[in-house]
């Protein structure tokens, strides 16, 4: 299989923290059955840095790996930092996407925002 | 993954591998008998006496006249052909054509182009198991109507339309019938003039022949307009110059899968259903697309809810199973299956689906295999689903 | 004829036997890296690789871009696709085309077909030697133009045509350029920049590839509309599934074309001058048609007055020389070929002209046999020709 | 080479009755260098039949053995007889024509015709 690369198949084989986080500080949903892709994100937040991350996906390759590589991404990281985070970061870490599959990386960007969004919110 | 590991390739529908006889019977037309058809020379002559017996070949198989079959680059070519090439030729008598809404894209995207371009076009729905009603089509037929377009087998679901019965109800008003039967041809029987077609298009790579070759019947007197102009090939039908190797191919191909269609429909039949109801025991939440008898042998098309098409089908080429997604393979469009979403499906499921398509070697063993493996990897990839969460708590 | 004797093949412009090394390439593709390109899952991922390497390997060759290239069925459809794909893109900035009197069958037809479609084509001139005036071409053009198709080298008299200096001329207009380069591609140098053109066609059975594929070069950013509706392929600018080992032995043919090209040309230009020489020698009243130097290095155009081209060629098959006409090969028009009349040649003499074409297998020896042969069967010829009666009966 | 019979390609190869008639009693000429066939047919008449009949023909394969069968089909023929005789004929008596051939045999009736018409013009 060589639609994607090397780092995008290890994630989608062995997608980092999959889960739900019972007591989670911010959920982002997005996505819906229509296009093919629903992500839910969840993380668990400590003095403004991200302690846990953990997500369900339903969609294709991209879509899981792009949900297990943006958990990587922002466990440890800063609130502010955690929202600077691209999609195209997420993509560039899994060493790129295949044009049409980049809308993944979107999804993956929104669902952190809106996760963050709703710690925020929370958090108010 | 391993490319020395046997795959269990089960993407027959999208294309089979060139049938052994059928390479060697070939192969002599690259570099021997290689002239041009059109050339009068010998080598010329040589070549174009192929060409002509292998039209022979391939008319006698379907039931028609050898000037009536035109080769062409494949299906595509074929269905672009016959749709655009009698809107063309028809277009001072009417504008309207009929189509369905489960028609392979070439169908379907020559009609949009005929659609931009002053014709307009009906697009039946099917119904559950993607059949069309002939009803339907006597409904949507007018005076402006020149051309029906209805497939004969789908690639997606295998479903097979009542070709005959619709010719009856077309035919008779002047109406040109198209079929495009590139799923059938070589693998259920064809025969122009019990589907009561006009025209007919096929493709070799869909039944052990090359790819690059397929066909267009068309029925002597049918009015038709050259789609590729050139030279004088083909009665001025189709110009560019022979594909030789790849005509011979063709007529060889379907010369072996007419004569052992009977024994080769069945055995796939029995493995295809063995397939289907292994999926089920195994499987909670399945739903098999498409009709369960009006279908073709090889294709087994199925909804496995809560999970995603592509995610599966990777999963299961890392085990060495070749399949597809129910939707078009490249498709860049993030739209559900069209065909699925005609037949009434909900997205989730039309994104949900696999099509598993056997073939001639394809072995009971490698039927197991699928299901040894399958329920495994479903039973993963709902773990990572928040459709699967949602549905066990509402449990 | 006996079949089993060695036949003299002069007629490589028709077609080229594939070359062993090329065939031997696309063996594996028929059987064993057979997946379909657009399919996802592993052998279709493999084949897809094939081909993408294979684009790359054209583009290389030819100074593209692997996403200029795009695959066809052969030289006819990249003409078609090329002036028709253009012309419906751009058929809101104008609607005019300029080409020339003595272009292929495949462009020529297209522009009659756009013509019926409310296009409006000039058909420029050639001088004696088949040669296009870039003069011409620029007093041709107007603020309607939108596409200038000239091809680069001519098939029936080989004459090269000045594509970069019609470039000139035409691009910074905004006038896409077009050449049809099935003659000239694994010939000549052919570089996209160095020729300034916008689009080329090129079929891979012209240069010992298979028959049945071919390319168009789209610069990219040119406007293009698909000519052929359906899947996904090629960038949504052509359907159909790709005709894999077509693509690969396209790719390997021009390879081996290209490496060998300087010291190909060099024996052939030798063999070629070599056989007009002779034949001028031996027989009285030969024209040679189109450009004495600039013309391919295989074309051998010859008109022999007061005889028929057919029986001509139909003698020197008897002999086991195979060559052509001057005029298309098929043509069931009574027309002289249309060539040989924009070149002002009077038809008794274009009705007598004889192409051989010479190729990378040509020997000496088999010169020599032609120029054994052929003088006794134009004497025999002449000797029941009443236009050689009344020649000798004037003098 | 197939393009044509046996029967066409015995009468390509060695036609029959090539040449002119010095005096001959009837002379055809048709066609023209446009349309790439030309042919010239002389007929010798003795009591009202053909006892010799010759041609020349600048033309393709099927020019070249019409012309020649021609000539055959005519000779001993009586003039009325010889009327009668269509192209089809003539494609007949070669075992057929391709279909874009056939004009060649409408050319040899053509000459034929004209041969006779002249004899008739000149004997009245
Ligand atoms: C039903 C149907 N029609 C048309 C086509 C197009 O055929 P091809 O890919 O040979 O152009 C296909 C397969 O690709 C098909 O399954
Ligand atoms: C100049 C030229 N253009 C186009 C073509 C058409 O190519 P093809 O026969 O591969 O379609 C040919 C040869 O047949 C040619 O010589």
């Amino acid at each position: 299989m060589e639609v994607y690369g090397e780092k995008v198949m290890d994630h989608f084989r062995n997608p980092r923290n999959v889960g739900e986080i019972e007591d989670a500080d911010g959920i982002g949903r997005v996505g819906n059955p229509v296009c093919g892709d629903i992500m839910e994100l969840y993380i668990k937040v400590e003095e403004g840095t991200i302690v846990d991350a953990r997500f369900k996906t339903f969609g294709c390759g991209a879509a899981i790996a792009t949900s297990s590589m943006v958990t990587e991404l922002v466990k440890g990281k800063k609130i502010e930092e955690a929202r600077r985070i691209t999609n195209q970061a997420v993509a560039q870490a899994l060493g790129g996407l295949p044009p049409i599959k980049m809308h993944c990386s979107v999804l993956a960007e929104e669902a952190l925002r809106k996760a963050l969004d709703d710690y925020l919110q929370k958090a108010a | 993954m391993d490319n020395t590991r046997k795959i269990v390739y089960l993407d027959h529908a999208a294309t089979t591998p060139v049938d052994p006889v059928v390479k060697e019977t070939m192969l002599p037309y690259f570099d021997e008998v290689f002239g041009n058809p059109s050339s009068l020379n010998g080598p010329g002559q040589r070549a174009r006496e192929a060409v002509e017996s292998a039209r022979e070949e391939v008319a006698s198989l379907i039931g028609a006249r050898p000037e009536e079959i035109i080769f062409t680059s494949g299906g595509t070519e074929s269905d672009n052909a016959a749709l655009k090439g009698v809107a063309l030729a028809r277009h001072r008598e009417g504008n309207h054509i009929v189509t369905t809404a489960v028609e392979h894209h070439a169908v379907l995207e020559s009609c949009r182009f005929l659609e931009k371009n002053g014709f307009s076009v009906t697009y039946l729905p099917v119904d559950a198991d993607g059949i069309v009603d002939p009803d339907d089509v006597k409904k949507a037929l007018t005076d402006k109507t020149i051309i029906v377009s209805v497939m004969h087998a789908n690639n997606e679901v295998g479903t097979i339309q009542p070709i005959d019965a619709i010719a009856k109800i077309v035919r008779p008003r002047g109406i040109y019938l198209h079929t495009d039967a590139v799923q059938s041809l070589g693998h259920i029987p064809v025969a122009v003039h019990e589907l009561g077609v006009d025209l007919l298009s096929a493709s070799g790579h869909k039944f052990y022949g090359p790819k690059g070759v397929g066909i267009i019947f068309i029925r002597k007197g049918a009015k038709f307009a050259s789609f590729l102009h050139g030279g004088d090939q083909e009665r001025r039908r189709r110009a560019s110059t022979h594909n030789v190797p790849g005509i011979v191919g063709f007529a060889k191909a379907l010369e072996i899968a007419v004569a052992g269609m009977n024994e080769e429909a069945e055995k796939i039949t029995r493995l295809r259903d063995r397939l289907i109801a292994g999926i089920r025991e195994r499987i909670s939440d399945v739903r098999l697309n498409g009709h369960p008898e009006r279908r073709l042998p090889g294709n087994v098309n199925c909804s496995i809810a809560y999970v995603e098409g592509e995610s599966l089908l990777l999963n299961l080429d890392m085990e060495g199973i070749a399949c597809s997604t129910g939707s078009a393979c490249t498709s860049s469009s993030l739209e559900p299956s069209h065909v699925l979403s005609a037949m009434g499906l909900p997205p989730e499921l039309s994104h949900g689906s696999l099509r598993f398509s056997l073939g001639r070697n394809t072995a009971a063993e490698e039927i197991d295999y699928v299901l040894a493996v399958l329920p495994s990897i479903v039973e993963k990839l709902r773990a990572i689903s928040p459709l699967y969460k949602k549905k066990v708590k509402a449990q």
